[in-house]
């Protein structure tokens, strides 16, 4: 398959790389996989990824609702937006160390502090991204399921969702691939475990292969998730496009 | 139950800023069990007005009093069906409770058998317009709406479906409301004929057609239209 | 000629180097020093890796765990100053076991060197205290201002961090230098140091040797004026006076002045203590402390 | 207006917050107010500020035409999202963190080096967003377009633009913020001045009036070209959408 | 310059993974000044092979040569304009150097004079078949492809534009195919009408209409209906 001959490309890449700059500057995958196997087998690598998963999932899943409801609304209510423009864009732009700073402040150094500040900042971005969803919905379908008094239910599923599912799948491969971020951020500044927890240590030592191997491990989930859940759903929901080859 | 219209006027703000009137003046009742048929040239402001009545649009000027607690369908001018939901699955999205025998009977009228899992990009725009025909008549409505309904079918069909569109009227005391610019088509199903002049529209004549559907030879057909013909022309 | 050094603008070494600048050390002693400022205490470490810095600061620790990895990193001692156990002034917690059960706050994370420090000596006293107390680890700043704020109960912090907190009326429980001498150390032990290339001051022999003595003048005349710390008070961020004298007092105690050999006595010593509880994660392959990680200044090759 | 109420509203929201959280959770808006006044009159606010901006804005505009050209291309063409997909769930997993050290070490402490970190964190962002993009455009106006003999140039201004400017318009504003953000990483992890830079001093220094107001300047920078140049834009470009209300 | 069509077979892969074929045999060439019309079933494959003879679909067996260098203008069975241009914008994005009094003609003709700042979605949908027709006519073409050009057009209005198409094919040197289905449209505009199957589409008969076009009286058009009614009948 030709999305393995490419994964095969990349560690190639990857190994050639660290061979003409030198293991110091870039250690070869064989070496990061090392380092990720004897983790594993201490079981520490589990654990961390297993905090920060769980992290990932909540935070992940609070922001993509709300800010998706929070993004359809100001979509399609001018009021809505312009009222909570302002909000929005003083949130999209406070740093995510200064909200993770002043949620721990506030609500002390816990897990629902970290959980909240990660929240905060990936949802603006589900919002931007859901609004503009919205403003895109074709108003002749909207007309359609008024005519034929489809219950809310039926108007979201059958009418809403697949207009928006392009923006939905937008906002959650970039909006995971930012709390997966911010989670870092969030557990080196005050978690005591998780990959950014590791991370942090593994940058005071300043061992890159301790580094990568953290690091990447979170990227092999992903692309797990992606292969075997989300890209074959996709290629379901997706049928109806019509795309020559 | 009945349909009173009265629309003084509606207006559009295009995107230039330019406000335009379409709608005049326009009032009629129809009532259960009547057809009626609108015909008036293109861009007149006919869509306009089922848009209006079938309470999509509530910006104008007058007062429509729809059927209360009628059940609604519309045929729209585009087929406005759902892309990525099939053909079936747009009819019973519509209407969840239909039987399957129903079903199949109006795919089978429709000749739409084959199409049943086909998305309607898959269609023909001929085939889409029967599965938006078909979603209509599955609904078993109080209040149809119907835009244009026979367009871009061949004449064949076309003379079926007019066939099955008045046994759906004669079989259930329902307001039917048909756009049209074949005065064939009007003069076979309507039991009034409303003539709107061009934008901004304004009710011209209103022709009663006296004798039941069923009973129209064709040579009342070429009577009636030969007479509206001569009453169109004197005002466009 | 020119040494290119990393400056974390917040520490004592920018202090040092804006007296260096005021007295025009550097120019007496014919060098010119270049000043790559960073925001962040891991980024010399970046810097250095990149070729940007001839020399930054860190401990032998690390430059001895990156010897052991391949990286011929060498190290001269630069503070002694370490961290201290802080408590509120009136905290029923008067001494270090009374931490047991307690809410302590850790800078730095489970590697520091403190906090290791800290543990080691206390299972000598067969208190676990990673286990036995409830432990926050967390950014340094962050930290001090929970512990400010009453949601800890002690913390562990950078002496820089302490001294602000004992100006705002904390206790010092037991800075971790106090904690050294039961281990066999001879005295207080410079864990920070200058870090450079081996390679590198083998070539530039001599500049190293004049930037070594042009900061040590630096931190003579700290070390004598008290005047001179109003002049840099701006940089320290003390928010008054009272917190200028306490970094002041802390910085002066925390100047080396033993000898390199006895430094890398005591440093062997530590190693292992901070080896048997940090185990490899901190110190790496090595079981003791690599040779060569002290910087022989009259090594001739 | 309903925007300056809500704008408004914001302020009075956080001076209520201060007030009871107390001025050393959270410093009121004066205080913020006064230190950046301080800092704009020293220079010292503008010459960070101008910093950073420079490298936003090289930083942005270079991830969102790459990022942008890429994901247009993995949404048409099968074969070349096959063979993106890996590095691309690669590039959105990889920690800023990593990317900035790594790109660091390699290039050195340069403006290159920390101009193109950002731009590789950022770029997958804007390919996910695009390819959604460019897998919803309608294959009917392609035909339109190609039985017209359209030339490349007007395709891409007058068919695949106008299609693609919702997912354009969300990729920019979430990915602004996303390169704000990680500026700020790589300030502070290796450059000399900047927003990032002062930030990291001011956190360091736990001096979180220093630390909003230098967050909050981006913030108002931001603030500012969307009143004044993005959204009088966008209001012309989507006038063709006839939204009731 | 002239077109060859020579299709022996079309099939669609639907999304349920059936494969169906739509185009079971056409063969066909149409000469420069001549006008093909194409009339069969709602759903045989029409547009289909409308599509492939302007090159947007290869995927079929057989072989069709394109009048080389001809210039290509085509509207579509759907108006598709741009939906963020204006009607002009879209018919000058078309045909960029048409100059201002011929557009202002075709406007005039198409009675769009009023439509021409506004948005496709602010037309109804007559006046954005119009609108795309205008788009056509602008282009000048060589080769010129019609899909139901005149539904969803009241009578007279349709009637005028016939009259303008054959003045346009009359005026340039140019071959045109039509699909309608109305008998009228094809017999009026013809010079070579194509019967299909119903699907899969099969060319069942070629009529040529020898008389010019502009001398076919309505007696004489009548009398080709009634044929071609004959003909149509002994095949479906
Ligand atoms: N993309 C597609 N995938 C699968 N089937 C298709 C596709 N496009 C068209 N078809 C099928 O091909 C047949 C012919 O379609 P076509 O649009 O050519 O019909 P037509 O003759 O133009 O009909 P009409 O008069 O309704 O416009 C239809 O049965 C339709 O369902
Ligand atoms: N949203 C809108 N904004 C501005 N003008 C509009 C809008 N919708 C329709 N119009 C205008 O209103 C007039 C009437 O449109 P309408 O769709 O009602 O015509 P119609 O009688 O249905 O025509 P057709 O026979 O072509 O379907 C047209 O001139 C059209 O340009
Ligand atoms: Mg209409
Ligand atoms: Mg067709």
């Amino acid at each position: 398959m030709l999305r393995l001959l490419s994964f095969a490309l990349l560690l190639a890449t990857w190994w050639i790389a660290a061979a003409v700059a030198g293991s110091v500057k870039l250690p070869p995958p064989s070496a990061v996989l090392a380092v990720a196997i004897a983790e594993a087998q201490s079981g520490a690598l589990f654990l961390h990824l297993g905090a920060t998963l769980a992290r990932v999932t909540l935070a992940f899943t609070l922001s993509m609702a709300i800010g998706s409801a929070l993004g359809y609304w100001m979509g399609r209510s001018r009021l809505a937006n312009r009222l909570g423009d302002p909000w929005l864009i003083l949130l999209l732009n406070l740093p995510a160390l200064v909200v993770i700073v002043l949620a721990y402040i506030w609500a002390g150094l816990t897990e629902v502090a970290a959980i909240a500040a990660i929240a905060i900042n990936k949802l603006p971005t589900a919002v931007v991204t859901l609004r503009e969803g919205a403003r895109a919905l074709d108003p002749a379908l909207d007309e359609m399921a008024k005519v034929f008094a489809f219950p809310r239910g039926r108007i979201l599923r059958h009418v809403l969702l697949p207009q928006l599912a392009p923006y939905i799948a937008a906002a959650a491969r970039s909006g995971l691939s930012l709390v997966w971020k911010i989670v870092l951020v969030a557990e080196l500044l005050g978690r005591p475990n998780g990959i950014g927890f590791e991370i942090g240590v593994a940058f005071q030592l300043f061992d890159i292969p301790l580094l990568l191997a953290y690091s990447l491990s979170f990227a092999a989930v992903v692309l797990v998730i992606e292969a075997v859940i989300v890209q074959p759903f996709e290629r379901r929901a997706s049928r109806w496009r019509l795309r020559a080859a | 139950m009945q349909l009173d219209v009265d629309i003084s006027s509606k207006s559009y703000t295009s995107a230039n800023g330019k406000r335009q009137q379409v709608i005049a003046g326009m009032t009629f009742t129809l009532r259960r069990g009547e057809v009626g048929v609108v015909v008036g040239p293109s861009g007149c402001g006919k869509s306009t007005m089922l848009r209006i009545l079938a309470g999509l649009d509530s910006d104008y000027q007058g007062k429509v009093s729809q059927p209360a607690g009628a059940r609604l369908a519309m045929v729209f001018q585009e087929p406005r069906l759902l892309p990525w939901r099939s053909v079936e699955d747009n009819v019973r999205l519509a209407a969840p409770d239909v039987a399957e025998d129903r079903l199949s009977a109006i795919f089978a009228v429709l000749e739409l058998e084959g199409h049943r899992s086909h998305f309607p990009g898959e269609l023909s725009l001929g085939l889409a317009r029967r599965a938006a025909l078909a979603r209509a008549f599955a609904v078993e409505p109080d209040f149809l709406i119907l835009d244009e309904p026979l367009a871009s079918l061949d004449d064949a069909l076309a003379a079926r479906l007019r066939e099955e569109i008045a046994t759906l009227v004669a079989s259930r005391p329902m307001i039917t409301l048909l756009v049209t610019h074949s005065m064939d088509d009007a003069v076979r199903l309507g039991d009034r004929i409303f003539l709107l002049s061009s934008r901004p529209a304004r009710l011209l004549h209103t022709v009663p057609i006296a004798v039941p559907r069923a009973q129209r030879s064709n040579e009342l057909i070429a009577a009636i239209k030969a007479d509206l013909a001569r009453l169109d022309f004197s005002v466009s | 000629e020119t040494v290119k050094v990393a400056v974390q603008k917040t520490g004592t070494f920018a202090w040092e180097l804006a007296v260096i600048r005021a007295h025009q050390l550097d120019k007496q002693a014919d060098i010119s020093i270049d000043a790559v400022e960073l925001a962040s205490p891991e980024a010399g470490k970046i810097a250095l890796r990149a070729g940007n810095a001839d020399i930054m600061v860190s401990d032998w620790l690390w430059v001895s765990r990156e010897r052991a990895l391949g990286a011929k990193l060498t190290f001269t001692p630069y503070s002694s100053a370490l961290g201290a156990v802080m408590v509120p002034a009136n905290s029923p917690i008067k001494t270090l076991s009374d931490l047991k059960g307690r809410k302590l706050a850790v800078a730095g994370g489970p590697l520091d060197k403190s906090w290791l420090l800290l543990q080691a000596s206390l299972k000598r006293d067969g208190i676990d205290l990673k286990s036995q107390a409830t432990i926050s680890y967390g950014a340094p700043p962050l930290l001090a201002a929970k512990l400010a704020d009453g949601e800890m109960d002690a913390g562990l912090n950078y002496w820089n961090f302490c001294a602000a907190l004992e100006a705002k009326g904390f206790r010092r429980l037991t800075g971790v230098e106090d904690l050294l001498a039961p281990f066999g150390a001879k005295g207080r032990t410079a864990m920070i140091g200058y870090v450079f290339d081996e390679d590198w001051a083998g070539k530039h022999r001599d500049l190293v040797a004049r930037f070594l003595s042009v900061t040590a003048k630096a931190k003579e005349i700290l070390a004598a004026s008290d005047a001179e710390w109003q002049t840099i008070a701006p940089l320290t961020g003390a928010p008054d006076d009272a917190t200028l004298r306490v970094y002041r007092d802390r910085y002066r105690e925390g100047i080396p002045r033993r000898p390199v050999a006895e430094e890398e006595a005591d440093a062997r010593i530590l190693y292992g203590v901070l080896a048997a509880i940090g185990g490899r994660d901190l110190v790496g392959p090595s079981p003791e402390l690599s040779p060569g990680t002290y910087y022989r200044a009259d090594a001739r090759d």
